[in-house]
């Protein structure tokens, strides 16, 4: 379990998580691996049946959960296998989009592209080239930044805990 | 939503030979799960898709009361049914049954064996966190409707047709054209056996017009499709042909009686090399053998000012009727087979080639019109001023293998080539130079028709034709009418020198490509294409004919370039899978259907409007959102969107994404 | 945390169950509800000793401090976390408390308040200390954090860098919604409680469905709702009966808990979220936002985006109440 | 096909040990031996080793053999068979010309002409060997008055790089100060470098002397910077080339524009001017670097259309499939050498053609055509029959008020 450990003197590489849609993008990533294309191993992929099933709370759940990028990836416009789920991917993309760029995560860091079933070339380039861009942006690492927040408490809590015990000694005694 | 039960999880990765294990450490992985809460069993095995792998996983079920299943292995869309099959074999709800894709999209894809290793592990903890919020679920079965719909009457959608038809089902074949034949009936004789292409289509289509179990619809096009595997809704718009086919016997006594003597607009079927009336039927053998009126140039038509000749010569039999109008009508099929065929590469695209410029550069296919006995020139090839050619050039690859134009090989032009070359020099004696880059013969008796054709004397120069240029250089400028000798360079790379070659006419063998509106009919059907435009196959070897939406299948050249034993194998291949499917009565959908607890739902309206298949609806008495489940096809867009998180989603739940996703991102 | 209910459970008998109020980060409205009980206000005294409750009665942290610990029947605290002193006194009251009521929006979730995690701490303070319209202080000073005065040091509490809900800070058993929360609510849950009722712990002591479920102009809503534009309260007139959403109002109703019995609805305003979500959903930002795009009447990026310039601040928009709470808490790189 | 951003980056300093470690480079091993290339190629049958051998061979590992061989001395960087290669491998604009530099650097006697023509263009900056000093002469006798910068560097809005051709030889002179006509009836703001200027180092004439091209891509790159300008407007499509593809290795982003294009945009003011009826059958030559390597096939045609009477012929060869005149990659001074071979000169090949379509007029937009046509006519005995004539030149004659 070395290999996961933060501390782990490995160099540092973006985690992507991504939500690929069954019908098109998801089976370009079967595409690509069934044409052993290559591309960089940082993305871990959630299959779920369209993209409109990606619930912007997945999104920031993963990005809550320490991801460095967030990619969704689905059927290109008027091709959604349930007509239009895509589009609605798409609307949810802009707004989220505004918030994160609000909460001070780069746009570069979510991405919405449209990868047909037949585009496994795609897949590897969209892959490499959001690994490339995070790779520049350096990590976000959410949790490490919590716990870097939740610092500031630590202080009051030793202070009450050693009067806590202080007191508790001295009832003791 | 919380776990239920204690959970007993089995683990089990796959090798798949060397396939997986060649690059994550699958052993490593094995002992990692084994720490994981939850995991009972885990395991590594050689080829889990094989029967000792299946009955592994079922005999620990059995003998470690596992609840529980996640398989390593490939993609899902290949063997989760094999792995679903054998959980429930073991008496295991299969949906308790999940799978990682660590090959297609794990070491298949990376070369780091440490990274690769460490994505599947990552992938592996998300799935084991996942599948004990995994419940049981019903598969559910949908009736399947026992009508076939082909879209595409040339010999694909023809041999599909008779299939299906002769299995006792009902057919409803749509040609666009007023004829079916396709492209077939266009050739002269069909490669390596040199059969007459006529001679084995006609009666394949006067059996389409003959069988009770089919319905010809020519003249006609699909233009809008609904529903779902078993049960689509398919919108068909007829066009009037003006020539009512109950009435008309096939005389064709009213193309002669035509106000217009002489044809006067080009042929379809002669691709434009000869010309037709606006009442004609495209080649003899047509079917159905019934006249079309082209109402652009019918002057009835156009005008209602016509002397009516053909009406008049039809007298009582009152076949003509100019009160047709186009009409759509819905039609409702279980499967359909989609046949729709290639279009031919528009050789004006290659400037250097001369084609629409020289009047001596052909196609390939209006040499096949030309050396055909029903063709405009009865078969004997002539060039436009009379003469008959004494030299030809046969341009291989012409739009094909081009970074340019298409990056495919068209795969029947080599052979059609030499097919053509044979015919040619057998009819004319004309020196025949078949400009090429490889020779592909691969199939049965290909190599020996073109060792057949070598030994003719037929010259095979192995070069791309780089230029062609008229021999003397036309004076002034109007270089479309040039009539004279063409010299056709290349370099010849067997010999090393650049060759000249003076000919009296070149053909060129115009690659295969999709048809031109091929991707507005994808759309419609909701499948997928290839990069070069093909329609996509679901997989290119273990299911060539499926396409990724279920009932729908392919055959021929709509697929890829093919030739004709390809098509025809392809298209029983279609037909067997159509059958499979209506035969079966039913079909099972996955379960994975959106659904709304009552409760939890406070009426809000915002997923009405969202469902595609007006799945939601509102009930005015209870004031809630019902989803009718038989009309959701679970895509999860009023999941994600319902602002209370009251729409759940079998096999799709939040808490199953969301602890994937923790899982996921999850520091050791 | 069963071990420490046990001796709340013991005194019983012959005492009435203590309670404690106390007032963290929060504009003070949450007090208010406590007196808007009014008549019912004796029910609950005549039911329980409210042993610490700054705002109305003289106790100090030492008399707090004083109790055994777990001897507080109940702790209702109202107000984001702010300040080490608030952080000190969520402490105090949970070690002294068997139970701890996150009390209003600002402890359940953050509230107004934590609107403030989108700012830098020194941004914030500057602005309050020197840049704000009404503020003259052109030294620039600012408060100074300890003061030594004839050997004794004063210190003021730490202005933290991150606004936090009370349940990030400490254990939490309940919660009761609402900015304010209603009397009845309060009521209900206290007597519930006190009744020796124990729902799950971290239950939210409100209905569990979206306040559309309770909003009189519910019927007014069409079933083919699209968005072709949003609007702003300020800026467009608002027709009293019909369903805001309908009226391209951004109203929060459908993403919010009910229970508030509708308020802003019937005072003509459209919900803002100050219940927080339903249970079943961790971001309610998230959720609206899904839930609004997902029906916009657009389809071209450019289309889309002009529709979205009727939400001009979708972060205080979405997370008015609900900031510190959300799953990304607070902005990474703040202004 | 224009050089994407990418392959231009490739391009620079590319040599043939490095030749796969990029993209563009590694698309030769895509290479399927069908021959277009050398079945194209104008000079491809009196090649001992043509593009597509020396992709053989130098996958075999005998490409010593191909530098050894005078094959590359006949490329005339036309870009025929790069344009036609089925798989798109570059070979013009990378292969050919590393081979080229390397086979210049074993030829036993280097081709005199060309020997002394490198020379001049280092030692003076033209390849004519003419005086730095007479670069602006040819401005004494323009109707219109030509801003030189170095006299007055005010900002300007059109950077006019006259380039050799124009400022020096006779013929040349006659273009360049038609061009300053038209600039003036479009309303043009512009000026010249004047006596500072120097060969822009065209990529495609000195590809085989890429120390020469360096130096002279510098001394330009330094003399620009001292002025302010909005685009530069070129002539000599070879520069064009060196401008869009060169140029941008070093660091240069600046608008260019082919004058065609430059006076097409403005069409509409020059319109008015164009009263006069020439009654001339003209057909066009499309220059390599123009039409092939810059895709300016239409302005051109168009500006001629826009003179009232000209009817246009169109040649045999035409458009992407035109043939070079022989003068590109250093053929220019190679007409001797050419000979010796046996080897037809291009321009008289392009000139029959030309003569075929029964046009009066062969229309040019390239300065190095200017004198290859003119000779070529001579050869041929054509003078009654055709004249060459510049675009800039014929749209001038249709000046109603001259």
């Amino acid at each position: 379990m070395e290999h996961t450990n933060p501390t782990d003197a490995a160099p540092w590489r973006p985690r992507i998580v991504a939500f690929f849609c069954n019908w098109c993008t998801y089976t370009a990533a079967d595409l690509a691996g069934v044409s052993r294309m290559k591309y960089a191993p940082n993305t871990r992929i959630i299959r779920v049946m369209c993209s409109g099933r990606v619930d912007p709370q997945f999104i920031l759940e993963a990005f809550a959960r320490g991801a460095d990028g967030v990619l969704v990836g689905g059927c290109h416009p008027g091709d959604c296998h349930y007509v239009e789920g895509n589009y609605k991917m798409l609307r949810r993309y802009h707004l989220l989009q505004r918030i994160l760029s609000d909460m001070g995560i780069e746009k570069e860091r979510f991405r919405l592209e449209w990868i047909s079933a037949s585009e496994g070339d795609k897949v590897k380039s969209v892959i490499n080239d959001m690994v490339e861009k995070l790779t520049g942006l350096g990590p976000l690492a959410l949790p490490d930044q919590r716990a870097e927040w939740d610092r500031e408490m630590d202080i009051l809590e030793e202070k009450m805990s050693v009067a806590e015990t202080a007191e508790k000694e001295g009832t003791h005694a | 939503m919380k776990e239920n039960g204690e959970i007993r999880i089995g683990f089990y990765i796959c090798h798949c030979g060397v396939n997986i294990a060649s690059v994550i450490d699958v052993e490593r992985i094995a002992a990692y799960a084994a720490t994981l809460p939850g995991v009972v069993v885990s395991r590594h095995y050689k080829y889990m898709c094989s029967d000792p792998g299946q009955e592994l996983l079922g005999s620990d079920i059995r003998e470690h009361k596992l609840n529980r299943i996640v398989v390593a292995a490939c993609s899902p869309l290949l063997h989760e049914h094999t792995f679903r099959k054998a959980t429930e074999n073991a008496g295991l709800n299969p949906y308790f049954m999940h799978m990682v894709n660590i090959r297609e999209h794990g070491s298949w894809v990376h070369e780091d064996k440490e990274l690769a290793t460490g994505k599947a592990q990552d992938m592996i903890r998300a799935a084991i966190r996942r599948v004990r919020f995994h419940e049981p679920l019903e598969k559910k079965r949908v009736p399947v409707l026992q009508d076939v719909l082909v879209i595409g009457g040339g010999i694909a959608g023809i041999h599909a047709s008779l299939t299906l038809a002769n299995a006792g089902k009902h057919v409803i074949l749509v040609e666009r054209e007023p004829t079916i034949g396709g492209h077939m009936a266009q050739f002269d004789k069909t490669f390596p056996t040199l059969d007459c292409a006529a001679c084995i289509l006609t009666p394949k289509m006067t059996s389409v017009k003959d069988h009770p179990n089919i319905t010809l619809w020519s003249y006609s096009e699909v233009v809008k499709i609904d529903g779902s595997v078993g049960n689509y809704t398919v919108t068909v718009k007829r066009k009037p042909r003006y020539v009512n086919e109950e009435l008309c016997v096939g005389c064709m006594e009213c193309i002669e009686a035509c106000i217009y003597k002489e044809g006067k607009w080009p042929d379809e079927f002669n691709v434009g090399l000869s010309k037709r009336k606006p009442i004609y039927i495209p080649f003899p053998q047509a079917v159905p053998p019934v006249p079309v009126i082209d109402p652009e140039h019918c002057v009835h038509v156009k005008t209602g000012k016509c002397r009516d000749t053909c009406v008049a010569i039809c007298g009582d039999r009152n076949a003509i009727d100019f009160t047709q109008k186009e009409t759509l009508t819905d039609i409702k099929v279980g499967a359909i087979v989609v046949a729709t065929g290639f279009d031919i590469f528009d050789a004006t695209q290659i400037p250097y080639y001369g084609y629409g410029k020289y009047r001596n550069v052909y196609t390939a296919l209006e040499a096949e019109r030309l050396i055909n006995a029903s063709g405009p020139t009865g078969g004997e090839l002539l060039l436009p001023d009379g003469h008959k050619p004494e030299s030809i050039a046969i341009v291989h690859c012409v739009g094909s293998r081009d970074v340019h134009y298409n990056r495919w090989c068209s795969r029947v032009c080599c052979m059609y080539s030499l097919k053509l070359a044979h015919l040619i020099k057998e009819r004319t004696g004309a020196e025949i130079y078949n400009f090429y880059i490889d020779m592909r013969a691969p199939g049965k008796s290909m190599e020996e028709f073109y060792n057949r054709v070598s030994e003719e004397g037929v010259h095979l120069i192995r070069g791309r034709v780089a230029d062609i240029t008229p021999q003397a250089l036309p004076e002034g400028s109007d270089q479309g009418g040039y009539l004279g000798k063409l010299v056709v360079q290349a370099e010849d790379t067997l010999i090393g020198r650049v060759r000249k070659i003076p000919v009296d006419m070149v053909i060129l063998a115009v690659g295969l490509v999709p048809q031109k509106d091929a991707e507005e009919v994808r759309r419609m059907l909701n499948i997928s294409c290839s990069t070069g435009g093909f329609f996509l196959e679901r997989h290119p070897k273990l299911a060539p004919v499926n396409t990724f939406t279920d009932g729908i299948f392919l055959a021929g050249a709509c697929q890829g370039p093919k030739d004709i034993p390809d098509s025809v194998a392809q298209a029983g291949a279609a037909a067997a899978e159509a059958l499979a499917l209506i035969d079966a009565g039913s079909v099972e959908i996955e379960p994975n259907t959106a659904y709304i607890i009552e409760e939890d739902c406070s009426g809000c309206k915002s997923c009405i409007p969202l469902c595609p298949y007006t799945a939601i609806s509102f009930d005015e008495a209870k004031k809630k959102a019902v989803i009718n489940e038989a009309l959701c096809k679970g895509c999860g867009t009023c999941v994600a969107a319902c602002p209370s998180g009251s729409i759940r989603q079998h096999l799709f739940e939040d808490e199953e994404i969301f602890s994937e996703i923790d899982g996921l991102l999850t520091y050791a | 945390m069963p071990e420490k209910q046990k001796p709340a459970e013991k005194r019983k008998a012959p005492e009435k169950p203590k309670v404690a109020l106390y007032w963290c980060s929060s504009c003070g409205g949450c007090e208010e509800s406590v007196v808007d009980l009014a008549e019912n206000i004796l029910t609950v005294i005549d039911a329980v000793d409210i042993v610490f409750w700054p705002v109305a009665m003289d106790f100090k942290k030492a008399d707090v401090e004083a109790m055994p610990d777990g001897s507080i029947f109940a702790s209702l605290i109202n107000g984001a976390i702010r300040t080490s002193e608030q952080e000190e006194m969520a402490r105090l009251l949970r070690k002294k408390s068997a139970v701890v009521i996150a009390y209003g929006a600002c402890a359940h979730l953050g509230g107004i308040p934590a609107l403030a995690n989108q700012f830098e701490r020194e941004r914030i303070l500057r602005y309050i200390y020197e840049e704000a319209p009404t503020v003259i202080n052109t030294g620039g000073i600012r408060p100074m954090t300890t003061y030594k005065d004839n050997g004794h040091t004063a210190t003021l509490p730490v202005f933290r860098h991150v606004v936090r809900t009370l349940d990030q800070v400490v254990d939490v058993d309940y919660y009761i919604p609402g900015c304010a929360p209603t009397p009845k609510l309060l009521l209900d849950a206290l007597l519930a409680l006190l009744r020796g009722e124990r729902p799950p712990k971290g239950t939210v002591l409100a209905p569990d469905t979206a306040l559309c479920e309770e909003c009189p102009r519910k019927d007014s809503k069409p079933t083919d709702l699209h968005f072709t534009e949003f609007r702003r309260p300020h800026a467009a007139p608002i027709d009293p009966e019909l369903c805001l959403l309908a009226q391209g109002f951004v109203c929060m109703g459908p993403a919010t808990r009910g229970g508030c019995e509708a308020r802003c609805i019937h005072g003509n305003m459209p919900c803002t979220g100050c219940f927080g979500p339903t249970s079943r959903v961790r971001d309610q930002g998230a959720k609206i936002l899904s839930s609004l795009a997902s029906n916009l009447d657009a389809q071209e990026d450019k289309d889309i985006l002009k529709i979205l310039e009727g939400i001009p601040d979708p972060v205080g928009t979405f997370y008015r109440y609900g900031l510190a709470g959300s799953l990304l808490r607070r902005a990474l790189k703040p202004l | 096909m224009l050089a994407t951003e990418e392959a231009v980056e490739q391009m620079w300093g590319v040599t043939l040990d490095k030749l796969y470690d990029s993209e563009e480079g590694r698309r030769i091993l895509s290479c399927i031996q069908c021959g277009t290339c050398v079945g194209t190629c104008p000079h491809g049958e009196y090649m001992d080793y043509p593009p597509r051998r020396i992709i053989t061979m130098l996958k075999a590992g005998l490409i010593d053999e191909v530098l050894a061989s005078d094959s590359m001395v006949m490329c005339v960087n036309c870009y025929a068979c790069q344009t036609k290669c089925p798989r798109n491998i570059r070979l013009t604009e990378i292969l050919l010309p590393i081979v080229k530099e390397q086979s210049l650097l074993q030829l036993e006697t280097m081709p005199a002409e060309l020997q002394k023509a490198i020379e001049n263009t280092f030692r003076y900056g033209n390849y004519m060997g003419e005086s730095a000093r007479k670069r602006t002469q040819w401005t004494k006798t323009s109707k219109i008055p030509v801003r030189i910068l170095s006299e007055d560097p005010r900002p300007v809005d059109a950077l006019w790089l006259v380039e050799s051709d124009l400022s020096y030889h006779p013929r040349g002179q006659d273009v360049a100060r038609a061009t300053v006509q038209i600039f003036d009836a479009i309303g043009a703001d512009f000026a010249i470098l004047g006596n500072e200027e120097r060969s822009a180092g065209d990529c495609g004439r000195l590809s085989w002397e890429p120390g020469l091209s360096e130096t002279l891509i510098d001394y330009t790159l330094s003399i620009l910077k001292k002025y302010t300008y909005n685009r530069i407007i070129v002539s000599d499509p070879h520069a064009l080339d060196a401008l869009n593809f060169r140029y941008p290795m070093f660091g240069f982003s600046d608008t260019v524009e082919a004058t065609v294009s430059f006076v097409h945009r403005h069409l509409d003011m020059l319109r008015p001017r164009l009263t006069k009826t020439l009654k001339y059958r003209v057909t066009y030559h499309d220059s390599c670097c123009l039409g092939r390597h810059n895709k300016l096939y239409d302005e051109p045609r168009e500006l001629l259309l826009a003179i009232p009477g000209i009817e246009l012929r169109e040649m045999v060869h035409t458009r992407e499939n035109s043939i070079c005149c022989g003068g590109g990659g250093g053929g220019m001074w190679l007409d001797t050498y050419y000979k010796a071979k046996g080897m037809e000169r291009l321009s008289d090949r392009r000139l029959r053609e030309a003569l075929a379509t029964g046009a009066d007029v062969l229309a040019i937009a390239c300065p190095y055509e200017l004198s290859r046509f003119e000779d070529a006519v001579k050869v041929a005995g054509a003078e009654n029959r055709i004249v060459v004539r510049d675009i800039m030149e014929l749209l001038v004659e249709s000046f109603g008020d001259n």
